[in-house]
């Protein structure tokens, strides 16, 4: 959706383990083993560095501060967005999978709950996660945003549901048992396609 | 007369009552018990039969007694009552042209005022462009947030002077954190390619928590566009329309025009006291119900054909049509309850989905039937008991009877009951007689302008906040109650009423999906109850009361199930304390509360004159 | 069979009951098929109760699929014939215990023993103390902290 | 829909690639296998090889595994699923000897039973890997329990409407449904939407058994109050920490099969490949060896009867090489160790029509219990299940596919006046049993609607407020399929009432509880007891002939051969 014939990469550089944040203004954002490393895009082919850009994006413009770190001993959504909450200074935190699922948490909830989900991978573009950065700082605030609308298709079983399995196996396959979260620090870079 | 088993039936308009009593030969009544059902049938129609059996038969069943003992039923005179509403929006804001964009999007970005000539962003890097005026740039959708912040800076280390930005996306905040040089910008403009391009602008933000102070001003506008007075007195509308925003963006166009019109909704045309009297709708609700005053008793009201009134009011009639099987020309209004309240409506015209809260006026009417066949009813109820049945009494003069079983209560007693449809109000007088009215609008009135001014789609949501005090979850543990107490729960709350403006209900917590802060969803919710119970109770009361005088009032019972809301009952009481009456939710018998006062006035009746 | 088995032997021939051997069939309270019509039912004579499956008509089912080779089949009707007995919530409240992690092993045990000492459930209780003995060898008996 | 269409790519490509790549098979995914994490069909290295070991009567290896180390599957199949007496004997027979007796009219459906109820799941695998998708038909053919086929439908309302559920559940029944089911989108709505189907149904076709999925206790309410007649949403897995995140056990389910039982209700378990790949927890195994051990843990459960084809995981063996055949051979599976088999179909599955009915053909061609575990007897945007393979748009489609097969497939066209006069009856008895017991009305213009209407938009909206608490009165009052017989009976509608006392009628003789039963529009119970399959080659088994072939001759347009100008139908 940029002007033409642009698109923009991001590394992640760690900067030591992922302490619990002391700023009440801000949010984490939880990313799964293989987001932006492994993998570079999501199921429908959004770079990482986009669904990155547009989260720290949708914080900045409600005026709240982000914190990136990188889960790496589970691939399970629920576990990295709690692990991101417990970590955020708020209370709120984003996780996202390679494939694009999200969601938010909030760290006083059980681990199986959430304030918001986005399980299908497959309808989640730019728009969207700049919504759900955008929800993560309001609750952060206190205030109450309204959910980002869900989407359905029911034609998502027939293409996207054995990707989806493939990329949660692949997924799986990237964790690094026993060690804990690092913060990073999201570098992008322009490329001119 | 020997000991006789008796049921009094109340037939409502939801509803149905009974309360089985037995009485001695000297007319002493023992209270046995009470039973609810609901009302079958609109209120006064035959159907009531089957509701009124049901009641009965509970009653008998609860009290361990058999129909066979039962000596009669006796069952109120109803005056079917049915109720109708409408709502029209009476002012509508209009843009022409594009003149203006006054939305206050959520997030504008920067501050201050910047007056230039709008420009593309696309050409803002062309060749042959006119880098000496002020430049406001337009950024159509698909432009990325760091993109425009490049493009920006770099037009302005090329030498051009931006003085403001007008964006599609939902971008401000972002794009001038990004800026080398600190501009207004507004956002969210969903129709931006429309902004006329080459002509003079003004883009204002004010600072967070504040509002614009040029734009809004006439004179101000006036001074960024160079206008004489006479230009001054035309767009005086779009200052007006603009005051309260934190951003806006205004195009001088040379025909271009905001108007803030009145939409002809119509004469009601007002029948009674041997009078024919009209009012604008457009008037408001004060101006209709002073001349509604004017015609006490009404025998009907109508709309001119043809504006909305008409249309309000002949929908109001179909549906009684609808419900009673009455020709329409038959059907007779007898009151009206007009209310202003304001609607939020999408500005016509508008470039960014503005909205511009309209005034409209929300009418509820009433008509009250003479075909009223409680005769039949009571027929009905003896053939299927195999007991006897009669009419025992007029609703209004039993309701007051029973009232007047609330300890502490003497006469003149007036009662007033609070229902769904109507609000009806009856007397008893020193000397025993009674006067009974019913004055149109209740309960789903104050329903319907919770919903409009709240913007809530959903009726059920509604009527929650009607009926329930609010509260807001603070965190998953605590939660403040619209009285500012905090209370703490040891169970996180769950997480789709977290952060959000909830109602109370028994079954919990139930968030209101609004932007509104608790305090303004609460001042609508008791703003509506006012407009509708504080000034029908009065309005009821003057109707009843000897010469109109409500100090001619002692004591006022409140009925119904609105009596036992959570804070209408404080409301009337403090709306009638300065006319010295002492008002109160009732208490029948001792012991029933609101409930039951028809029903057991029917059986006092019968015990002094049995019939 | 743990049962009183019905004295009469069924076979394939015999199914369906309900129109082959309406004689046998019997509501827990004690009415025939062919008091359950619709006159019954407005009068009132015929309530809910009467739907019901009596454990004797379960077990002359379990003959049919026994006769049928399908012995599992079999065993599951005679444990529902045990748990007619058992009402409602307490049916559900067994099931819910017979989740992963969600009871000791000494309260499936219990549960066991009130199937099979109250309701004479032999052969319900065995299916509990045998999915006690499992939870136990694939760690699914409740945490210490949860039980 | 919105699947995104491929990236185009810069490289010039020709114009029949452009029309091929615009087909609608290029919106489905399809993935490579990667057999190591169980994503793979039926054909792995990695599944284990068939062994069984007994002791003192007690099976002690299962599949190359020592007892000491099963988990709770290898225990529950070894101790419940597999007759221990005839176990080595069964297995020593070679697989593909076993795969011809599958396929062989000479060896009967019984004689094979003798030897599969001794199979272990690697073994069975080891059978069925022999067979190409033809011979799966052929066996599915003679090892389907109940000798004639039937079908099942769902009926939903994208806006839980209770009568388009009722008009479109008597339309289904009329058309040939033996079962329907039905689900919410408010959950709160439910008892009004099983009442609707129910009287939807028996005014269609009495008879016909209906089903409300929801949450366990709730539909185990709901059936023993007798407003719905059987379950199935009772889900199984074949790996333990698969159904451990389920939250269920081996025994938790047998229990629960049980319980329904006890009640009189029918009941089947459902499961399907890809779900535990799908959860993340195949451990290496593929889905069909997977699939088998579901399997044979319900055979061991006692319960009767299994819902498998895949189900709602289709996507995952549908993107597979192979994985369609492997669909097929779980169905079989369930047929082959005796357990009714309701095969799927019920779920979208492709963007292309084609696809959608290449799928079908392994299960209608051949037959099976029930052909769909849920065809969409609503258009598939009110289909609440999201969307099943086949829906109202089908219906014609599907009894032409029976008419130039001749197969049965357990539909019928229905003249237009006949169904119109069933959807108005359905609407009216509801009307009426709403008003009797004093839920929210429906109104004529409803009914009116309801005759007429495709989809909920055709519908007037419904006070949603006042059906909620309606909905929640028909729980409090404790009102049950019998006060409907009541209701039905006072309003006139004497017949229906009938049926549905029929129905709950049966409750009492359990007779619905056996393998594959289904009620006869003669309300006879029909089981793999008195309808058992007794195909034998040419000539034998279920013929789709006589009046019932003259049924399915018919079409919605068919020139007369009499008098050629016009059209029967």
């Amino acid at each position: 959706m940029a002007t033409p014939a642009t698109e923009r990469t991001v590394s992640l550089r760690e900067t030591g383990p992922a302490e619990r944040g002391s700023r009440p203004d801000e949010v984490v954002i939880a990313l799964s083993p293989a987001f932006a490393g492994e993998f570079t895009k999501t199921i429908v082919d959004l770079p990482h560095a986009e669904v990155l850009r547009q989260l720290l994006a949708g914080i900045e413009e409600q005026g709240v501060t982000a914190r990136v770190v990188r889960v790496r001993d589970t691939a399970d959504l629920a576990a990295i967005s709690h692990l991101g909450a417990k970590l955020s200074g708020s209370g709120i935190a984003v996780g996202v999978l390679s494939r694009g699922t999200a969601m938010i948490h909030q760290k006083d909830l059980p681990r199986l709950s959430n304030l918001e989900l986005f399980p299908q991978s497959p309808l989640l573009d730019a728009e969207v996660f700049r919504k759900i950065g955008s929800n993560a700082a309001r609750y952060a605030k206190g205030e109450s945003p309204e959910p980002v609308p869900t989407r359905n298709d029911q034609m998502a079983r027939p293409r996207w549901q054995a990707k989806a399995a493939l990329l949660h196996l692949k997924e799986f396959d990237c964790i690094e048992a026993d060690r804990g979260p690092v913060e990073v620090k999201p570098v992008f870079e322009l490329s001119h396609a | 007369m020997d000991t006789r088993l008796v049921v009094g039936v109340d037939v409502g308009n939801s509803t149905t009552e009974a309360c089985l009593a037995r009485v001695g030969p000297d007319g002493a009544v023992t209270y046995l018990g009470t039973a609810l059902k609901h009302t079958t049938g609109v209120k006064g129609t035959p159907e009531n039969a089957d509701g009124a059996v049901a009641a009965v038969r509970e009653v008998l069943a609860r009290a361990g007694a058999t129909v066979g003992e039962l000596h009669t039923v006796l069952l109120n005179e109803a005056t079917p009552v049915i109720s109708g509403l409408a709502m029209e929006t009476i002012t509508e804001t209009i843009i022409t042209e594009s003149t203006m964009i006054g939305h206050n999007p959520a997030t504008p970005g920067g501050e201050g005022l910047g007056v230039g000539v709008t420009v593309p962003i696309g050409e803002l890097l062309g060749d042959g462009r006119d880098s000496e005026r002020p430049v406001i740039v337009v950024v159509p959708h698909g432009w990325d947030f760091d993109d425009v912040a490049a493009t920006l800076n770099s037009a302005v280390r090329d030498g051009v002077d931006v003085v403001a930005a007008v964006l599609a996306g939902d971008d401000a905040v972002l794009v001038t954190n990004r800026l080398e040089k600190r501009i207004p910008v507004v956002d969210e403009v969903a129709a931006v390619e429309k902004v006329p391009v080459g002509m003079l602008a003004a883009v204002e933000v004010a600072p967070p928590g504040r509002t614009i102070r040029t734009l809004s001003n006439s004179y101000g506008l006036a001074t960024v566009f160079a206008l004489d007075p006479a230009q001054t007195r035309q767009v005086s509308p779009v200052a007006r329309a603009l005051t309260g925003n934190r951003s806006a963006v205004v195009i001088r166009t040379p025909t271009g025009d905001v108007t803030d019109r009145l939409i002809p909704a119509g004469v009601l045309e007002l029948r009674g006291a041997g009078k024919t009297l009209r009012v604008e709708v457009d008037a408001g609700a004060d101006a209709i119900m002073d001349t509604l005053a004017r015609a006490q008793p009404v025998d009907d009201v109508h709309g001119e054909p043809g504006t909305h009134v008409g249309g309000m009011l002949a929908q109001v009639r179909d549906t009684m049509t609808d419900v009673t099987g009455q020709p329409a020309s038959e059907i007779a209004i007898h009151d009206v309850l007009a209310v202003d309240t304001i609607v939020p409506a999408e500005v016509r015209g508008g470039l960014a989905g503005e909205v511009a809260l309209e005034h409209a006026v929300a009418l509820a009417a009433m008509v009250s039937t003479d075909r009223s066949r409680m005769q039949a009813v009571a027929d009905q109820v003896a053939a299927e008991l195999g007991s006897s049945a009669g009419v025992g009494g007029v609703e209004g003069a039993m309701a007051v009877r029973g009232a007047l079983t609330t300890p502490g209560v003497d006469r003149p007693v007036a009662v007033i009951d609070l229902g769904g449809g109507s609000t009806d109000a009856a007397l008893l007088s020193a000397s025993g007689e009674t006067t009974a009215v019913h004055v149109a609008g209740a309960g789903e009135l104050v329903t319907k302008l919770i919903a409009s001014e709240l913007a809530l789609d959903d009726r059920e949501v509604a009527e929650n906040v009607k009926r329930y005090p609010l509260g807001k979850v603070e965190s998953f543990y605590h939660l403040r109650h619209e009285d500012g107490t905090v209370e703490f729960v040891d169970e996180p709350l769950p997480p789709h009423v977290f952060a959000r403006v909830v109602v109370m209900t028994p079954d919990g917590l139930v968030p209101v999906p609004t932007r509104h802060t608790l305090d303004a969803v609460r001042r609508v919710r008791r703003e509506a109850k006012r407009r509708v119970f504080c000034v029908n109770a009065v309005r009821a009361l003057r109707q009843v009361a000897p010469q109109g005088n409500l100090r001619a009032l002692d004591f006022v019972v409140l009925l119904g199930g609105s009596a036992l809301d959570f804070e209408i009952p404080d409301m009337i009481a403090d709306a009638l304390a300065p006319h010295g009456i002492v008002c109160g939710t009732g208490n029948i018998h001792g012991s029933e509360g609101p409930r039951n006062a028809v029903a057991s006035g029917l059986v006092d009746a019968y015990a002094e004159e049995p019939g | 069979m743990t049962q009183n088995a019905p004295s009469i032997s069924l076979g394939p021939a015999d199914y369906p009951l309900s129109i082959n051997h309406s004689e046998l069939l019997r509501t827990p309270t004690g009415k025939a098929l062919s008091d359950l019509t619709m006159d019954a039912v407005v009068s009132g004579e015929v309530t809910a109760d009467d739907l019901r499956i009596a454990p004797e008509t379960l077990l002359l089912q379990a003959q049919l699929a026994d006769a049928s080779d399908r012995p599992q089949l079999a065993g599951n009707f005679r444990r529902a014939a045990e748990m007619t007995a058992i009402p409602d919530a307490e049916v559900l409240e067994v099931y819910n215990a017979l989740r992963p992690r969600a009871s000791s092993k000494e309260q499936l045990l219990a549960i066991a023993e009130r199937l099979e000492g109250h309701y004479g459930a032999a052969e319900s209780g065995a299916l509990v103390r045998e999915a006690a003995e499992v939870y136990e060898r694939r760690n699914l008996l409740a945490r210490p902290e949860q039980a | 829909m919105t699947a995104t269409q491929p990236a185009p790519s810069n490289r010039r490509t020709s114009r029949r690639t452009e029309i091929l790549d615009s087909r609608p098979v290029n919106l489905d995914g399809f993935v490579e296998e990667w057999p190591e994490k169980g994503l793979v069909a039926m054909e792995s290295d990695f599944d284990p090889r068939p062994s069984v070991r007994v002791e003192d009567g007690r099976i002690v290896e299962l599949d190359g595994r020592a007892r000491a180390e099963f988990d709770f599957m290898d225990t529950f199949i070894a101790d419940h699923a597999i007759d221990v007496a005839t176990t080595e004997a069964s297995m020593a027979i070679p697989s593909d000897e076993i795969a011809r007796m599958l396929i062989d009219p000479g060896v009967s459906r019984r004689d094979v039973l003798a030897v599969t109820r001794g199979l272990t799941p690697a073994k069975i695998l080891d059978v069925v890997k022999l067979m190409n998708v033809v011979e799966i038909m052929q066996g599915m053919q003679k090892m389907r329990a109940r000798r004639t086929p039937a079908n099942q439908g769902h009926s939903t309302s994208a806006r839980d409407n209770p009568i388009q559920v009722a008009a479109d559940a008597a339309e289904g029944a009329l058309r040939g449904f033996a079962e329907l089911e039905t689900t919410l989108g408010v959950v709160r709505y439910a008892p009004l939407v099983a009442i609707a189907l129910q009287v939807g149904a028996q005014v269609g076709r009495g008879g016909v058994l209906t089903q409300c999925a929801l949450e366990e206790a709730t539909e185990l309410e709901l059936g023993m109050r007798g407003i719905t007649a059987y379950a199935e949403t009772i889900s199984i897995y074949g790996t333990e920490s698969v159904f451990v995140d389920g939250d269920d056990t081996p025994w938790s389910k047998a229990f629960l099969a049980s319980a329904y039982a006890s009640r009189g209700i029918k009941m089947r378990f459902t499961s399907g490949t890809g779900s535990e790949v799908q959860m993340g927890n195949a451990e290496g195994k593929s889905m069909l060896y997977l699939e088998i051990r579901c399997i044979l843990m319900a055979k061991g459960a006692g319960v009767q009867g299994l819902q498998n084809g895949s189900i709602s995981c289709i996507g995952v063996p549908g993107a597979m090489p192979g994985g369609i055949r492997a669909v097929a051979a779980e169905n079989l599976v369930a047929s082959m160790v005796d357990l009714e088999c309701a095969s799927g179909n019920d779920q979208s599955f492709s963007h292309s029509a084609m696809r959608r009915t290449a799928r079908l053909m392994p299960q209608l061609l051949p037959g099976t219990d029930f052909v769909c575990s849920g065809y969409s007897g609503v258009p598939n945007a009110d289909n609440m299940f999201a969307g099943s393979n086949f829906d109202t748009d089908d219906y014609d489609d599907w009894n032409t596919f029976q008419r130039d097969l001749q197969v049965d497939g357990g539909l019928r066209h229905v003249r237009e006046d006949v169904i119109l006069q069933v959807r108005e009856k359905a609407a009216r008895a509801l009307q009426a049993l709403f008003e009797y017991l004093d839920l929210p009305p429906i109104t004529d213009a409803e009914v009116e609607a309801a005759v007429y209407a495709n989809s909920s938009n055709d519908y007037p909206l419904r006070d949603v407020l006042a059906d909620l608490k309606g909905a929640q009165s028909v729980m409090d009052r404790g009102v049950t399929g019998l006060d409907l017989v009541k209701g039905l009976e006072a309003t006139g509608f004497t017949d229906v009432a009938e049926n549905l006392l029929t129905v709950l009628r049966q409750r009492v003789s359990g007779d619905l509880l056996q393998t594959s039963a289904i009620l006869t529009p003669a309300f006879v119970p029909l089981s793999a007891i008195n309808d058992a399959n007794d195909y034998a080659g040419p000539g034998t088994g279920y013929r789709l002939q006589g009046e019932r072939w003259e049924e399915l001759k018919k079409l919605r347009h068919v020139t007369s051969a009499t008098n050629p100008e016009t059209e029967v139908s």
